[in-house]
């Protein structure tokens, strides 16, 4: 038997449409541009590019809409879920989603991010917690750990004084117009995949109407913890995860049976 | 007396300090100050500048369009500022980023391979005391060890450690712009910007 | 026998950040030192054989620099998808 | 349509619906709750967007998303409500998205009380949120021109994409007349060619506020400036009575400017030459208005209900060539024509002066017991 | 003490801190984080109080209860933040407790970006909150006056019981300067009769700015008003500079105001006659001084960092006595002397008119390509 | 043995002094002023009237400040929290508690009570939960019941457009900052007992720096509601009762041995 | 013909319907006409009261400080409007509640005990239309019979099964003041307001 | 024995809500229906023997209108707390 193997060249991975070709703006190795990659993948995936419409947020993301080929607005800082539930309100059919930081969804935009779970508004929410105010410079954010130093906790954050860290995911998850809310990690491969697929389940959500939905994404901001970006990786996982447990916090039976 | 700089580069070559070290010179000597920076529209590893102007009044602008000396650091700095120094005005070129000389005759300029030297030193970024140091050489607004008594006195404590070769960097710049110094320029074309730069924040 | 990979970099994204670098299971990424991009950084490069074209680099490269390619057995071939 | 007997924030909501507005959202505030509990019921029987928010910041921020995608989009608020949408408002401005405010004004600062105001005339026409920006601002004087402005306010939004805001004050909103509502429009069919509406078939579209670069936000706001002198050149609006022959001239805008008619009415069957000028679109302002009105006047009343915020604006366009002297009732009180007639008197009959601060005589007069205030 | 070599932001931070703050509540925003990050250092070191709020709006509302208590108390922030201050700040102007706002004011409208501006000018002076009230508003131009009216901010806004606010534009928050702290003053030992800090051994006080009834509220509005003209008659601050022999007038107030003044050494240089005023009173803003000046001018230039919004308040002090030209640059520029120089010599040497529009002269210069922006 | 038993006249309740002489405004059967009531007479049971100062909210208990004797500041609508921490911060020997319905403390309020939890505020939250917006004349509230006919849900609450209740304590009791936090009503004698019980606990935990207390008192609006008073109490415990579960959410280790 | 009127009493007196009815009958009879109410400061229980004005040209001011014509429906509001009614005017008192008559000799006045005449026609607050009745007699600015087409064309869906006895109250009100009807005052001294107030709301 | 009680009702404060009246385990309390209060409610009064001065009626009365008194033997006696 002749075995003569013909082989052909496959594509494993190439740059999703829904992304743009502006190079971001982020330092090198920030996360944010991982979050950015997957939602443009699970976009494509489920063919709906141009049925989406992406509210930015105030913080280092603020130029999202840079980096995507469909319609994004930009909302006044810690408003992203207000806004997006404007959007989606006149337009039922569209996908909306709103892209936001802790300082933005957690700090500033706390009544915002509570009521549109409340009301069981159907967008989805990409939360980046980094445990930090990136843009301005790494302000102490509500999610930052307890002792974390940062330019307002300069000896580190005093939870008596400064409070405890907040967990969104936690608290959204209660809220009863949640439909799913889950919490991922970037650090390494095999989280980023399942990141992914906690994104498509987060847009599936939203297309079978089932309410809020929200994906919190462990992300790093190397500049302002001061670190480097294979150190912070590792800070990320031995520090936040512990804080900030990668979990399901609600799924709604509406999901049942959904297979990424 | 009444003189202004401009110092230009990529964020992070240390521009914003060098222009405050020639501030805090000129405040030690008693005439007022002022130093006021800029940032560009870039998000990171754009471009920052900083203008200092020195007199001896109350000094009402402290920006200027046609400074008197212009310290850049990279080739869009040297693009931008090499048409508005003043005439007669002074000129200090980065040539280790840098490949072109500048066109003007009407002003002093110099080509500094500043890196090169800054790396005999020490780090590389001392780079922006080598060309501070040139420039004190050509524009002789204030005597240079006035500069070296506001750098020891100004240094923050946790660079106390790198003083020496700051004082160093200063010595080799004016060497070097006196002609005493010569150095091979070793880096070849691209320009490097450094990466510690986290975006405009808004 | 191993698949036979290759990845291509555009140099208008890559950051040098080196996060595909420390993930490759092959080991067969660096920083290229010789050259820089657009935007002033040293872009990743594979330095030896041995890339299996598993994705993994592409997965966490934050700036989608990499394309991944494999040479594969025809029978196997699918239409070409970019889910890693 | 006939008219029909109705409440000014009824009307004003009913006007909006039958103008075509797509989507509502608002928090409840005293005194123009019943505009949003109208919405409440019609909008959804309309199949249209109706959304209590949780806040007057969320409700803004809803406006601002909906009004991207090039809906016609509304709100509604009184005085300390309004105060919460600055960010938003300053946001819109920044990105020219049109959209619609009405203020039912009550009285302030503060917490203070839901009593009809006009203290709201500062923040609405000259200052507000951060930046350089200008809403359009209209002042009803009328349950029918509440109506009239609703329709209006929709249609100047959309034409300068600029803001466009109903001032009513508290009287506006809670009194009753007979007005006609117009008929109902169709809805919008088109979208347009800047709505972020999800971009299927063209290219994308981004709709923001942020400029990182100065020379581009420069651009803007030469831009924006450049809308609102097209608006000052076109959108004047006022209102006229008894000016033909007048030797004194009452200046005042919505409900103190009807109160005022009363006055001059009353002022003239004394045989005192006067009449009446009502600015209704408070920005843009009247000025060239009022400067030629100058020419032929001997003195101005300005009446206002709040402490003067509009006599400045008067003060802009007399410069100065005509005395002026002010009247006000503040924190809730709408004043009576009697006590405007009085001033029409003292403005006819008295020693008047250019010079001076109209707003410090007045003061000296209330202290000195010359006005007695019931 | 010795002059330091101090940047705006740190600089006005810590004049707080010597001039006795007991309490910081803000939340971070360019350009003004530096000193919010000075306070979060400097504060508890020496046990007072530095909390960083969730937002700007809570913030506002955390100095408005520390204010009750009778602290010195401030928050500082950049526009867009200050926009989420209006209702607060509204509520305080109600209820006539001191406080300190520092906006360092960035590109607007909207987030717009983060270079030096003074858009702000109509929020902070004119408009904001809703209702009649009227901050005090001081503009630095070098980092020793932004320590000085960070100082007289907290002992104006005690004294009348008024908000005080510094307007500082970017650039005065981020340039260095050689500057000298004042010493550190002993904190308050005493506490004011009205503040609401429990009623041991005296009977209840209660803080608020409800007036239910519109008669207690009218009468109210008139205190402060009263308060307001005080103010008016005691506060205002401005500088003059070559003005004893000048024909040409020169007003700009903060960074544009300090740029004109290199304009105005550098035209006399060429033998015009011109000065230079600078507002440093924001609000009260220097009326009569202007009037004064327009006896002996014969042109006035201003020139602002904003689309014109002070030369309104310039416009009403001349009444269009003599010819007023304008000049700005927007959105975050921040103007050269040479261009300043440039309308100077035009001022003085082209035709001029009192009449017409300022501002539309310059746009049509801008159109016409008279000016070019660099 | 002659058993003459000698009586003596006992004040079995009194008017607490906390109390002004001043009449409430409320309408008749309105369970705000039970709410006041208890709290006066666990301020004067604990004797820091002279200590503590009082945060007024907008809504009907706008003027509470006028029916007690001790100090008070109004905030604007729902701020009361943020008002507090300035007070408490350049306080912290004070007590100072806030005020606060449905409307005030869970819709425009949201941000500000989640953060002073999550800071673990050392103050005390008094949140009337009576489903409704009172003062401006029974619009919905987040805490309406589904189905519940208000004026601006004139056909009643529909859960999936208006959104769904928010269950405030539960939510509250989450974030870390929290030292006390339950559920009590006002609907008869044995709850207004033990609400009152909450409320002194509520207080020990302010004294003891446990941080965050709140007392959430479900409370009625006959007048909004539309019903008399007996039967607005009767709705109370069958409807809202079932929605809202009296309940301990969360007591701090601080409080253990702690006995009203 | 301009005539103005005000209604004032409790909240819950029915004073602002029995100015909407007015208003409704006036502008149906092609008059312009304005409504205004106006809430006392009390929070609740307290004053209310509307102004109806009504002309033949466009109306300026909603408000009066000196009606042609008062019903007033408590003491608080005969103290008030008492005074301000024009020389010549109409002062209609609600007796049930009023214990004086009024001072005034130059007004048109009558004290009219509404809430027995309403009680004796059905529930007690249709003591709005019985006084209303009595106005229109006393001052005609319209014919009886308009208000009550007016009445019956205006009044709410839900009440329509009230409209005969409003119908028959305004006729009582009429009746009494034109002396046809005699009616002992039965309720005794203080005043009662009504309990459906929720506070004014801020 | 039962023991003997009372109240007072203070009449600035009642509003005749009949909270207290549907509260009353002894079911001895009554709006007055004669008279009515400054502010125009009718008071609530005892209407028969048997109050036992249980202190109920003050528990739910929201606006701390009523006193509640009771003749206990001496030897109990305590100095009078305003606790129900
Ligand atoms: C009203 C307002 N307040 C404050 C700011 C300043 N600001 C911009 S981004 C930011 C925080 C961003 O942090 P986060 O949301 O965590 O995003 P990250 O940069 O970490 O991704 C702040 C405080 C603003 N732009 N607007
Ligand atoms: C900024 C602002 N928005 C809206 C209002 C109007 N307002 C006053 S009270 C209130 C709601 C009150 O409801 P709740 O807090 O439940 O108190 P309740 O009256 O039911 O006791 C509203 C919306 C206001 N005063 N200020
Ligand atoms: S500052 Fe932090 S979050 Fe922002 S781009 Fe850099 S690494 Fe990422
Ligand atoms: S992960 Fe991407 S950006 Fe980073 S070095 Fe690799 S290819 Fe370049
Ligand atoms: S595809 Fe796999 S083996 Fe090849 S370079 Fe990337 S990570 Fe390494
Ligand atoms: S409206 Fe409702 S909450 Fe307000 S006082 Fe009346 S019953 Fe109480
Ligand atoms: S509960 Fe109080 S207010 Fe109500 S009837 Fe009884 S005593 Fe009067
Ligand atoms: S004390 Fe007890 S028995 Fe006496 S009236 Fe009150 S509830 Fe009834
Ligand atoms: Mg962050
Ligand atoms: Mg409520």
């Amino acid at each position: 038997m002749d075995n003569i193997m013909r082989t052909e060249v496959q594509t494993v991975y190439s740059r999703p449409p829904s992304l743009s070709q502006t190079p971001t703006h982020y330092c090198p190795g920030c996360t944010h541009g991982i979050a950015h990659r997957l939602i443009a993948e699970v976009l494509d995936e489920m063919d709906i590019r141009e049925k989406t419409i992406g509210v930015a947020p105030v913080g280092c993301s603020v130029f999202a809409y840079n980096y995507f080929t469909f319609d994004w607005v930009e909302a006044a800082h810690g408003r992203a879920p207000a806004m997006a539930t404007g959007i989606k309100r006149v337009l039922p059919d569209r996908f909306v989603f709103t892209y936001q930081g802790d300082g933005d969804l957690a700090s500033i935009g706390m009544s915002e991010i509570m009521h549109v779970a409340g009301r069981g508004e159907n967008i989805t929410v990409i939360f980046i917690n980094n445990a930090i105010f990136g843009m301005t410079g790494g302000q102490m954010a509500p999610t930052s750990l307890p002792g974390q130093k940062t330019t307002t906790s300069p000896n580190g954050r005093d939870v008596e004084t400064m409070g405890y860290p907040l967990h969104m995911s936690e608290v959204l998850s209660r809220m009863d117009g949640a439909g799913y809310v889950v919490r991922r990690s970037l650090h390494d491969p095999k989280n980023i995949r399942l990141a992914k697929k906690a994104i498509r389940t987060a847009f599936e959500t939203q297309k079978r109407g089932l309410g809020f939905s929200m994906v919190e994404l462990l992300s790093t901001c190397n500049t302002n913890w001061g670190m480097t970006v294979q150190e912070s990786l590792t800070w990320l996982e031995e520090h936040m995860i512990p804080m900030y447990p990668i979990q399901d916090f609600k799924v709604s039976s509406g999901l049942d049976g959904f297979k990424v | 007396m009444q003189a202004d700089v401009i110092f230009a580069g990529f964020g992070g070559q240390g521009v914003l300090f060098a222009g405050q070290v020639l501030a805090f010179a000129a405040m030690d000597a008693g005439h007022d100050v002022t130093w006021m920076p800029s940032y560009g529209p870039e998000m990171r590893g754009g471009t920052a500048n900083c203008t200092v102007v020195i007199a001896d009044e109350e000094i009402g602008s402290p920006t200027v369009k046609h400074p008197k000396a212009a310290v850049v650091m990279n080739l869009p700095s040297l693009d931008k500022f090499e048409p508005l120094v003043t005439p007669g005005g002074v000129l200090i070129v980065n040539s280790s980023l840098v490949n072109r000389d500048p066109a003007r005759t009407d002003i002093i300029w110099l080509m500094i391979p500043a890196q090169e030297i800054a790396e005999m030193i020490g780090p590389r970024r001392l780079l922006n005391m080598v060309m501070l140091g040139a420039l004190l050489d050509k524009l002789p607004i204030l005597p240079l060890k006035d500069i070296k008594i506001s750098l020891s006195a100004h240094l923050p404590e946790r660079h106390k450690k790198l003083l020496k070769s700051n004082l160093d960097a200063l010595d080799q710049g004016a060497a070097f712009s006196r002609g005493e110094l010569k150095v091979e320029k070793v880096t070849s074309s691209a320009q490097e910007p450094t990466r510690t730069i986290a975006p405009t924040s808004v | 026998m191993p698949v036979k990979g290759w990845i291509e970099v555009d140099e208008i994204f890559c950051k040098g950040c080196e996060l595909c670098i420390n993930e490759c299971p092959q080991h067969v990424m660096a920083l290229d030192m010789e050259r820089l991009t657009p935007k002033g950084y040293h872009p990743v490069i594979l330095t030896k054989d041995g890339c299996t074209g598993c994705g993994i680099c592409a997965i966490i490269c934050p700036e989608a620099a990499l394309s991944v390619f494999r040479e594969a057995p025809v029978k196997t071939a699918k239409t070409a998808t970019p889910v890693p | 349509m006939a008219k029909e007997f109705l409440e000014g924030n009824f009307a004003m909501a009913e006007a909006a619906v039958r103008a075509g507005v797509e989507a509502y959202f608002g928090y409840p505030i005293t005194p123009q709750t019943e505009l949003l509990e109208w919405m409440s019921s019609r909008m959804p029987e309309l199949k249209r967007v109706f959304l209590q928010a949780e806040s007057e910041v969320a409700a803004i921020n809803m406006v601002y998303g909906a009004a991207c995608t090039g809906s016609r989009v509304m709100t509604s608020s009184s005085s300390p409500g309004v105060s919460l949408m600055m960010e938003g408002l300053s946001y819109i401005a920044g990105t020219e998205v049109p959209m619609v405010l009405i203020d039912v004004v009550r009285g302030g600062p503060g917490l203070g009380n839901i009593a009809p105001s006009q203290g709201d005339y500062n923040q609405l026409v000259h200052g507000g949120g951060h930046g350089d920006y200008h809403p359009i601002v209209l002042a009803p004087a009328s349950v029918q021109e509440a109506i009239d402005l609703t329709v209006l306010a929709f249609d100047l939004a959309e034409k300068y994409r600029n803001i466009c805001m109903v001032m009513a004050d508290g009287s506006i909103g809670q009194m009753m007349e007979p007005a006609e509502l117009p008929e109902m429009r169709p809805l919008r069919t088109t979208t347009p060619d800047w709505a972020t509406d999800g971009c299927l078939n063209r290219d994308q579209r981004i709709l923001t506020s942020i400029l990182i670069d100065p020379t581009l936000e420069e651009v803007y706001n030469h831009k924006i400036l450049n809308t609102w002198y097209r608006i000052q050149a076109n959108e004047v609006r006022y209102k006229e009575y008894y000016l033909d022959d007048a030797e004194f001239v009452v200046i005042g805008f919505g409900t103190a400017g009807r109160i005022a008619l009363t006055a001059v009415r009353n002022a003239r069957a004394e045989g005192i030459k006067v009449g009446l000028f009502r600015p209704i679109s408070l920005s843009p302002f009247p000025f060239p208005q009022i400067e030629e009105l100058v020419e032929s006047t001997q003195g101005i009343l300005v009446t206002e209900m709040n402490t003067g915020q509009m006599l400045e604006d008067v003060k802009m366009a007399v410069k100065g060539r005509v005395p002026i002297e002010f009247y006000a009732r503040l924190g809730g009180i709408v004043p009576y024509p009697d006590e405007i007639l009085g001033e029409i008197r003292r403005l006819a009959h008295e020693p008047r002066s250019p010079d001076g601060d109209p707003r410090a005589r007045w003061m000296q007069r209330l202290k000195d017991g010359v006005i007695t205030l019931s």
